[in-house]
């Protein structure tokens, strides 16, 4: 009984030295990790992962507290992209969170007053306009987040679809129906 | 550089403090628990020996009266093991004896088995084996009761010659297809018995107490 | 611990984040021992028993313990639990201690010990925590009995055999023949069958949360209806 | 709308899949003349079943039923067990094998082209572990002088276990040659002493030797006919000969000649249609190679060494295993690239 | 020499760790998505198993002996504990990736059950201190090789046609179980 | 005669080729109603320089290149341009593209013709010609003829593809039987532009009568170009192929033939040369041959832009014609409608219908056989990159070198399963494409999301300066004022006057920065490129405008469906 706890003790402090000199060694700063998340995020900063732009949501993965499939901009792709990075399994979107089809602000300048509160909420600097003037969006910028749609406030900010041109047409995935051939 | 040490020292004592606590709990749970785990085995050794053995055949304690056997090469065991000795009054009435047959299907059988003074068998068990289920494995008594063929034999009835399966000519039965296993079973009981022959005179003489460390 | 927390670790335990279909942990006692129902049973509730014990231990210590020593405390509480318990049924159920052998220490190591203690336990109070640990233990024992149940009737045609390990001699009667003069099919207690039949039951699973699904979503689509007609 | 090419050369899979089962024609043909025609049975009943169990898998799957049906691949594996397992076996043994080697080993991995095991041998294995004692009981050739059956006997023995009156299993039935050797070896016997017994010809045991080499002709079709690449048999064969050679020349009373290996169990068989498996062996040419010495190895080594009297079975399923990895690391140098570098 | 040989092929082949004797399942299963994972994974398991059947020898014989039996577990656990720690904290300072990857398995490498069973079987087998370092070191090799082998089906299988309920862990498993067939030809090499 | 080499893999499909060549070149007539898409080579459309309504000679520049992969666009004949608009043109998408209808007048009236004499002119000077003349490819790729002189790296060996690899085509082999003096002396051309001294010109040998007319084109010409008579097998006309098996040099992958000294040309395109330099003539025409399900199956000469109903017309399709494919059988795509106009890059039209090329049967799943491998000429493994491409797993798609894949069908044409394999790359290639394009608009979206936090960051810091600056004037301003109160305490009114100044002093400057921050805010850091699109985007903006106009509400997006 004495013997055995002698030894425990023994053991015990050994390893707990061990332990508390190595806790300070290797301590680690920062997260190496977040960079990479972020770096497969879309960049869209739309903030509809329920995260203020995308690092935010990085840094809210790499520590474990969010989910992987918030971000809708990513699209499945981006999960996929996530589950491989972190090696987990891959999860489809949840009800709320489904990706729409991708599309760029136009602003009706008929309309528009030039307020400037799109440039304001912009958050790639893709509308160009001053003060009481024209605003313009550039399409090429534009990474189609909507968040400059709410803040109009005469409503003439729209968002369109990316249409389809030669330019951007891509080959369908083959389907072919397995047809019973007699 | 003090942070370092003092994180070392302050986590060591963490640990040992929780270590402590375990070990005591753990000790006191060991001897609380002891006797009945003592008990609990022999009652499970005496319970494998009353199938070999009819408890109202001998009087004393099986458990006490026990011979520590060297490791040989007839019995198969490559370290000492433990023959317990039934007597009656002062008369030996059978050894228990373990032995192994090394040339099973897949790897050893280790056997028990009873032997009388007059080197008749009183019974013969397989403990352990890897013999194929469903093929080999009739050898257990939990599955068939072929091994109780071996009641009542001994070397004087048979000759060597007898000791074999139908199939090589000897007067053992056997399951079609799976001859490997009874013929090492078979094998070893015949050595077993012929180790007896060897050492009939000093096994029934008792070592005083079983000694620690001995195989269980 | 309000009723509906307790429903949710209850749900959480036994079907959604259940131990041994969804999180993959603890699988070598549930694929290693699962080749009898009573054997299964067994580990299952001696895992139980470990589980809600070292969950309430480990949540009322959680604050004390630093960060580097965590899983050394962790894992000392829980081998202590897992020595007790095994000196207990050395003691009083030799023979079922001889038959699940190495499993009953290897407790310890069963993943999903730890990972409760650490995933809930280190996170939440006693009493929450404890039922967590039992619920946990619950639900890998329903898959232990469901596994077990399977891999006996397939492999030898019976269930409940090895009951007197439990119950002593006169249980030898208890055992059912499901299937008279069968001629066994070995596979399925081997290992491969353990494997096999837990990708089944997992698969079973899924195709039960598949439906549910499918039901969940038509559903409310004749609710929605009247709605999307006024608008 | 269609993409080019908008030809192809007319190939197409169940030709493949039907030159090869008439491939085997010549090893059944030789086996029903020295073993009876037990085994025709067997082949029936697995294909039977085979067929029934792809198509119920395909519609629990919802796939269309009619080409998949057609493609004989299922047949094949069908046949492939049955020729595996001793002809006299009970009815429900093919069954059995076939019906887990399709649904399990092929229809859970997504069918034909998806699975990474061979299903015919993970029949056969699931059938010697499970049942060994049927799986071992090989009926002796006809040729040997043993009483032999009517086919009504037959039929109602693999039916319904019963034989004619006075009639003894063990007289029908023998442990294969190879089984024999390791069980005689066993036993302190030299290998020319066992070889001498009259259950063994001139190389290999008697009548299967036969047996062997019609599957061996066969091959040598599929061979020629570009069905099977050469790089496996060739390796395969190749290892199973150099291996068995050296330890026969350094040991000849414990170990079998080359001869002996190559025309006993499922040696032939494996090498020409089990081992090519396209689905199940790897694609590139060195990985191909590979793959057939690590099976003449593992063959060897479990003949010589193992549990198991034959090993062509169980050393297929664990060099599939290797298959993805074999895979990935001989990927071969493309047009324009000097030497692939490592993938990894 | 031969004897050794054989504990190695023994513990790599006939008696895989995984496979045959069903322990150290739960990385098996959870950390072979990815064959660069897997192969890391082994790593640090076959580190972490060699060292801990190591100096659980020195342990049990030079600190337990047969009196203390009874602490064998919880003395082997806490050495394990520490060496994992210790090898998580290295692996979270020197590779980040590595560490979210090994997740949560990387402390769990401490109840993989195969760290602690290897050092149990020893004191079964009665092994030798170099007979214990070669039976971590086999087990520690054929949990990687096993591992590796399943990485590479399951980024195979990704592409297949498995059926909806079958798709992810159901699969593996059935895959797992085909493989543990597999092994089973081994079985009788060494006896 | 140099030892030929030869590659890995290829075909043999039936070559269908006696069917066109039984009859000589046919000059198309005229047709109605010219459809001229601006996008015909590789590289920026075109843009249109001229009106509609305006009247065009042939030859007349009608699209001039934009940017440096460009090329210019002609009027094939002369006429009126009707209409500059969307048309459906010949793409597999079936998708619109910017034409210009020319509706001739049947004067052929060539414009201006500047024939040269290359032989005193610079590579550079040669190369600003072709581009004039919209000189592209005529082998299929359409890449700008130009481009391909102007390289770095010396250029040693000169390749001449007359190989023609594809079933069913001959407009190179009749282009060959009937021209080949003025593909010798195209050939001559850019030898001389490019430098080199050695000429290959690799033939295939089911072409002997182009070979001999080859020669003796050669013969008489007295240049040292040599015709290699190269084994007839698909796909030796690939570039890359064709080097290798006259040169034995591997073009690396990823890499262009002349990062090994060598460049290759299509015969018509070095006959299209021949014509642009010394006639002068822009690329208005072109040799397509129109076979298959044809009564008359031959080659044409006809102009850009004929419909190839047109054509087929000519040849009289057979009743069960359902379908036509531009190109080979192998690399062809099938026509989205048979009125499109003709391009530079059409070298074949084939009237298909299922008896000649029969459906193929439903794909069944691959059996890894491998014969793909084996007749892949890229020694690429066909069957990974299917199962990679079929389950969207593209990054392996890309570690298994799925942009090494020409896409010549070889594999598909063997594979026993039917699997539309090509399908599959291009599906792969076309995702992995929009993906890096996704993943740069990423990353750029990422750096002016970061400057503009940082602009933000700089801005507030600015302006709390600003704040400070003020405040601190205003507090010296109060001090002065005091000071000034405290010197002249007798002088209330002076006091007021000023305090009052320093206000306006303030309310001034505040109102200039007020002006200040009116100028336009956000458009200090564009480009001039930035600008000029903004410009274009106001432009279309009004067009789009007017559109929107003309159609009325129906455009608007329909909010009520998002309304619950
Ligand atoms: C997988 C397998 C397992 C076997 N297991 C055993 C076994 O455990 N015991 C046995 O006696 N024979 C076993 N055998 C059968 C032996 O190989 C051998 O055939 C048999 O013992 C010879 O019996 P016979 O002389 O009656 O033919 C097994 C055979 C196979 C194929
Ligand atoms: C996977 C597989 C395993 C086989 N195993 C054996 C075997 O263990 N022994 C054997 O003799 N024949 C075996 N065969 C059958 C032989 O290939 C062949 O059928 C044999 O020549 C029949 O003759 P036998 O009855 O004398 O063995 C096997 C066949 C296959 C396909
Ligand atoms: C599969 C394949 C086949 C080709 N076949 C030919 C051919 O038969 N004749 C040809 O001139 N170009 C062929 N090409 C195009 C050549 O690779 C190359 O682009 C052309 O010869 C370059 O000449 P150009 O720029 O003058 O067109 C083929 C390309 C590919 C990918
Ligand atoms: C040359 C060749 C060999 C084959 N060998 C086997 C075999 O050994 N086992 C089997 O089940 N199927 C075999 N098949 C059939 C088919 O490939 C197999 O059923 C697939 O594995 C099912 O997906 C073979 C097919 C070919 C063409
Ligand atoms: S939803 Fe996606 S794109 Fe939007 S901010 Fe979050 S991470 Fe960025
Ligand atoms: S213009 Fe609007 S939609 Fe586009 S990026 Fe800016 S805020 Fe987002
Ligand atoms: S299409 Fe691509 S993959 Fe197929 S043969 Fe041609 S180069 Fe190879
Ligand atoms: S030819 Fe077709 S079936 Fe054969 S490997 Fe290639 S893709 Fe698969
Ligand atoms: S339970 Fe064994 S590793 Fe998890």
């Amino acid at each position: 009984m004495i013997t055995a706890l002698w030894i425990m003790i023994a053991l015990a402090a050994l390893l707990g030295m061990i332990l508390g000199y190595a806790s300070i060694r290797f301590r680690v700063e920062g997260n190496p990790l977040a960079e990479k998340i972020d770096a497969v995020l879309p960049q869209t900063q739309c903030g509809q992962c329920g995260y203020p732009g995308c690092k935010p949501y990085a840094d809210a993965i790499a520590k474990g507290e969010a989910d992987i499939n918030l971000c809708p901009p990513g699209g499945e792709e981006g999960i996929h992209k996530l589950a491989e990075l972190l090696g987990v399994e891959f999860k489809p979107f949840g009800e709320d969170a489904q990706p729409k089809p991708k599309a760029v602000a136009f602003i009706d300048e008929q309309t528009c007053i030039g307020c400037t509160l799109c440039i304001q909420a912009c958050p790639v600097d893709a509308i160009a306009g001053a003060a009481k003037q024209m605003h313009t969006i550039i399409a090429a910028e534009c990474t189609g987040c909507e968040l400059c749609v709410p803040p109009c406030p005469v409503d003439c900010i729209s968002m369109l679809p990316i249409e389809e041109k030669l330019t951007n047409w891509k080959w369908r995935y083959p389907v072919y129906e397995l047809r019973q051939t007699s | 550089m003090k942070r370092i040490a003092r994180s070392t020292l302050q986590t060591a004592v963490n640990l040992v403090f929780f270590a402590i606590i375990g070990t005591s709990i753990l000790s006191a749970t060991y001897y609380l628990t002891h006797d009945t785990i003592v008990a609990t085995v022999k009652k499970a050794k005496l319970k494998l020996v009353s199938q070999l053995l009819p408890p109202d055949s001998y009087d004393n304690d099986i458990m006490q009266d026990i011979r520590i056997v060297a490791a040989d090469e007839l019995l198969g065991t490559d370290e000492a093991t433990q023959a317990h000795i039934a007597r009656r009054g002062d008369q030996p009435v059978a050894v228990v004896l373990e032995a192994i047959a090394p040339d099973g299907y897949s790897g050893k059988i280790e056997l028990i088995m009873s032997i009388h003074p007059d080197g008749s068998l009183g019974g013969v068990r397989v403990v352990n084996h890897n013999e194929t289920p469903g093929l080999g494995d009739y050898i257990d008594i939990a599955k068939h009761d072929w091994i109780t063929t071996f009641d009542g034999r001994s070397r004087s009835l048979f000759k060597d010659a007898d000791w074999k399966v139908r199939k090589d000519g000897g007067v053992f039965e056997h399951m079609a297809g799976a001859t490997v296993s009874p013929r090492a079973v078979i094998k070893a009981v015949n050595r077993a018995l012929q180790y007896f022959e060897a050492h009939r005179d000093e096994l029934f003489v008792a070592d005083v107490k079983p000694e620690k460390g001995a195989k269980k | 611990m309000t009723l509906a927390e307790m429903k949710e670790i209850a749900y959480n335990g036994m079907w959604k984040q259940n131990p041994g279909l969804v999180q993959l942990l603890g699988l070598c006692p549930l694929l290693a021992v699962s080749n009898t129902l009573v054997n299964a049973v067994s580990l299952g509730i001696a895992t139980t028993l470990v589980m809600t014990l070292s969950s309430a231990t480990v949540a009322p210590i959680r604050s004390y313990v630093p960060n580097e020593i965590r899983i050394p405390v962790f894992v000392l509480i829980i081998a202590v639990l897992v020595t007790v318990v095994q000196y207990l049924m050395n003691a009083y159920l030799y023979g079922l201690y001889i038959v699940l052998g190495i499993f009953v220490p290897l407790i310890v190591t069963n993943c999903i010990v730890l990972a409760r203690a650490e995933s809930f336990a280190s996170k939440n109070p006693v009493l929450p925590s404890a039922f967590d640990g039992m619920m946990m233990g619950l639900g890998l024992t329903a898959v232990l009995a469901v596994l077990g149940g399977l891999r006996e009737i397939v492999g030898k045609g019976t269930l409940l055999s090895g009951i007197d390990l439990l119950f002593g001699e006169q249980a030898k009667a208890w055992v059912i023949p499901i299937i008279p003069d069968y001629h066994g099919f070995l596979l399925a207690i081997l290992p491969p069958g353990a494997f096999i039949g837990l990708g089944l039951i997992i698969a079973a699973k899924n195709w039960l949360d598949q439906r549910a699904a499918k039901k969940i979503s038509s559903q409310p689509a004749p609710e929605a209806l009247p709605e999307a007609a006024q608008g | 709308m269609l993409s080019s090419p908008f030809i192809a050369r007319p190939l197409s899979v169940d030709r493949i899949m039907r030159r090869v089962l008439y491939a085997l024609l010549p090893g059944i043909a030789l086996y029903v003349w020295y073993f009876g025609p037990a085994i025709l049975v067997s082949i029936a009943l697995a294909a039977t079943t085979a067929l029934a169990t792809e198509a119920l898998m395909l519609k629990l799957r919802d796939r269309p039923v009619r080409p998949f049906l057609s493609d004989y691949s299922a047949l094949l594996t069908g046949v492939l067990i049955a020729l595996s397992i001793p002809p006299f076996a009970p009815w429900w043994l093919p069954v059995v094998g076939t019906a887990f080697a399709i649904a399990v080993a092929k229809h859970l991995y997504g069918g034909l082209g998806s699975n990474p095991f061979n299903p015919a041998m993970i029949g056969y294995a699931v059938l010697i572990i499970s049942f060994p004692q049927e799986m071992t009981q090989w009926i002796s050739p006809q040729g040997m002088g043993h009483s032999v059956l009517s086919y009504g006997e037959q039929l109602r023995y693999v039916f319904s276990g019963v034989l004619p009156a006075g009639m003894q299993l063990d007289a029908l039935t023998m442990s294969t040659p190879l089984d024999t050797l390791k069980t005689q070896l066993q036993l302190g016997m030299t290998v020319s002493d066992i070889r001498d017994l009259p259950i063994y010809g001139r190389l290999a045991g008697k009548g299967s030797e036969m047996v062997a080499a019609g599957f061996a002709l066969g091959g040598l079709y599929l061979l020629i006919a570009r069905i099977i690449p050469w790089q496996l048999p060739v390796a395969f064969l190749g290892t199973l000969f150099a291996l068995s050679g050296v330890f026969h020349l350094i040991d000849p009373a414990h170990y079998a000649p080359p001869l002996f290996h190559w025309f006993s169990g499922a040696a032939m068989i494996g090498a020409f249609f089990i081992l090519t498996d396209p689905i199940t062996s790897p694609t590139t040419a060195k990985g191909r190679i590979l793959f057939g010495i690590g099976a003449g190895v593992l063959t060897f080594v479990i003949r010589a060494y193992g549990g198991f009297p034959d090993g062509v079975a169980f050393a297929t399923i664990l060099m599939n295993m290797c298959v993805p990895l074999i895979d990935v690391w001989t990927q071969p140098r493309i047009f324009g690239k000097k030497k692939k570098e490592s993938k990894r | 020499m031969t004897d050794y040989l054989l504990i190695l092929i023994g513990t790599v082949f006939v008696n895989n760790i995984v496979m045959i004797k069903i322990l150290g399942l739960c990385p098996f299963m959870g950390v072979s998505k990815k064959l660069e994972t897997s192969l890391s994974m082994g790593a640090a398991t076959t580190f972490v198993l060699t060292i801990a059947s190591g100096s659980s020898y020195l342990v049990n014989h030079y600190l337990l002996g047969p009196d203390l039996a009874y602490l064998t577990t919880l003395s082997f656990i806490v050495v394990i504990a520490a060496t994992v720690q210790f090898t998580e904290m290295v692996v979270k300072k020197t590779s980040p990736v590595l560490y979210q990857v090994l997740g949560i398995y990387l402390p769990l490498i401490t109840t993989n059950c195969a760290v602690l069973g290897i050092p149990l079987l020893n004191v079964q087998a009665k092994h030798n201190f170099i007979e214990s370092l070669l039976f971590g070191l086999g087990g520690a090799v054929g949990f990687t090789l096993v591992m590796v082998l399943f990485a590479g089906m399951r980024e195979r299988l990704e592409g297949a046609d498995v059926p909806a309920v079958f798709r992810g862990t159901a699969i593996a498993m059935v895959t797992a179980g085909l493989m543990s067939l597999a092994f089973m030809g081994f079985s009788g090499l060494v006896k | 005669m140099s030892k030929l080499h030869s590659f890995h893999g290829g075909i043999h499909p039936p070559t269908h080729k006696k069917e066109s060549t039984q009859s000589p070149i046919m000059t198309a007539p005229l047709p109605a109603q010219l459809i001229i898409p601006f996008r015909q080579h590789a590289g920026e459309a075109a843009k249109p320089v001229v009106q509609v309504g305006e009247r065009v000679l042939k030859g007349q520049l009608i699209g001039e290149p934009v940017g440096a992969i460009s090329s210019s666009i002609h009027a094939p004949t002369s006429g009126t341009i009707t209409a500059i608009e969307l048309q459906q043109v010949a793409h597999p998408s079936a998708l619109p593209d910017l034409c210009a209808t020319l509706v001739p007048d049947g004067l052929d009236e060539w414009g201006v013709r500047q024939p040269l004499s290359y032989r005193q002119l610079s590579s550079v000077e040669l190369q600003k010609h072709l581009r004039r003349c919209g000189i592209v490819g005529m082998g299929g790729a359409v890449f700008p003829s130009d481009m391909k002189l102007s390289h770095p790296v010396v250029v040693n060996t000169l390749i001449i593809n007359g190989a023609e690899c594809e079933p069913y085509i001959t407009c190179d082999d009749m282009l060959m039987r009937e021209r080949a003096e003025g593909i010798v002396r195209g050939i001559e051309i850019l030898r001389h532009a490019l430098g080199t001294d050695a000429v290959l010109i690799g033939i295939e040998d089911n072409k002997p009568q182009a070979i001999a007319a080859m020669q003796r084109a050669i013969d008489e010409s007295s240049h040292p170009f040599k015709v290699v008579v190269v084994p007839t097998l698909y796909p030796g006309g690939s570039a890359k192929h064709l080097i290798k098996v006259l040169t034995g040099v591997e073009v690396p992958s990823g890499k262009l033939p002349t990062d090994v000294g060598v460049q290759c040309f299509n015969v018509a395109t070095a006959y299209t040369v021949h014509r642009a330099v010394e006639h002068g003539e822009a690329l208005v025409s072109r040799v397509v041959t129109v076979t298959g399900n044809v009564e008359h199956a031959r080659n044409y000469e006809a102009l850009i832009g004929t419909p190839f109903s047109d054509l087929v017309a000519l040849s009289l399709p057979k009743a069960d014609t359902d379908r036509y494919i531009m190109g080979g059988p192998m690399m062809g795509v099938e026509l989205p409608a048979v009125n499109v106009p003709l391009v530079k890059a059409s070298n074949c039209v084939i009237a298909a219908s299922d008896a000649l090329f029969p459906p193929q049967p439903p794909a069944m799943p691959c059996i890894r056989c491998t014969r793909c491998a084996q007749a892949c000429p890229a020694e690429l493994q066909p069957q990974d990159l299917y199962w990679f491409a079929q389950s969207d797993n593209f990054g392996k798609a890309l570690e298994y070198d799925l942009f090494d894949c020409i896409e010549c069908g070889a594999c598909a044409y063997v594979c026993p399963s039917s699997i539309p394999l090509v399908q599959y790359y291009r599906y792969a290639k076309s995702e992995i494409r929009a993906r890096d394009l996704e993943k740069r608009a990423a990353d750029l979206a990422r750096e002016r999301h970061d400057f503009r936090q940082f602009r933000i960051e700089r801005e507030k810091q600015e302006k709390a300066e600003r704040l400070a600056q003020k405040e601190r004037a205003a507090a010296e301003a109060k001090a002065a004022a005091a000071a000034v109160a405290a010197a002249t305490p007798a002088d209330p009114d002076a006091d007021t006057d000023d305090t009052q100044q320093i206000r306006i002093d303030a309310a001034l400057a505040r109102a200039k920065e007020q002006a200040a921050a009116a100028t336009p805010k956000n458009t200090e850091t564009l480009t001039p490129e930035q600008r000029a699109e903004i410009e274009a985007i106001e432009a279309r903006r009004a067009k789009i405008h007017d559109l929107a106009a003309d159609a009325g509400a129906d455009d608007e997006p329909p909010k009520n469906s998002q309304g619950n």
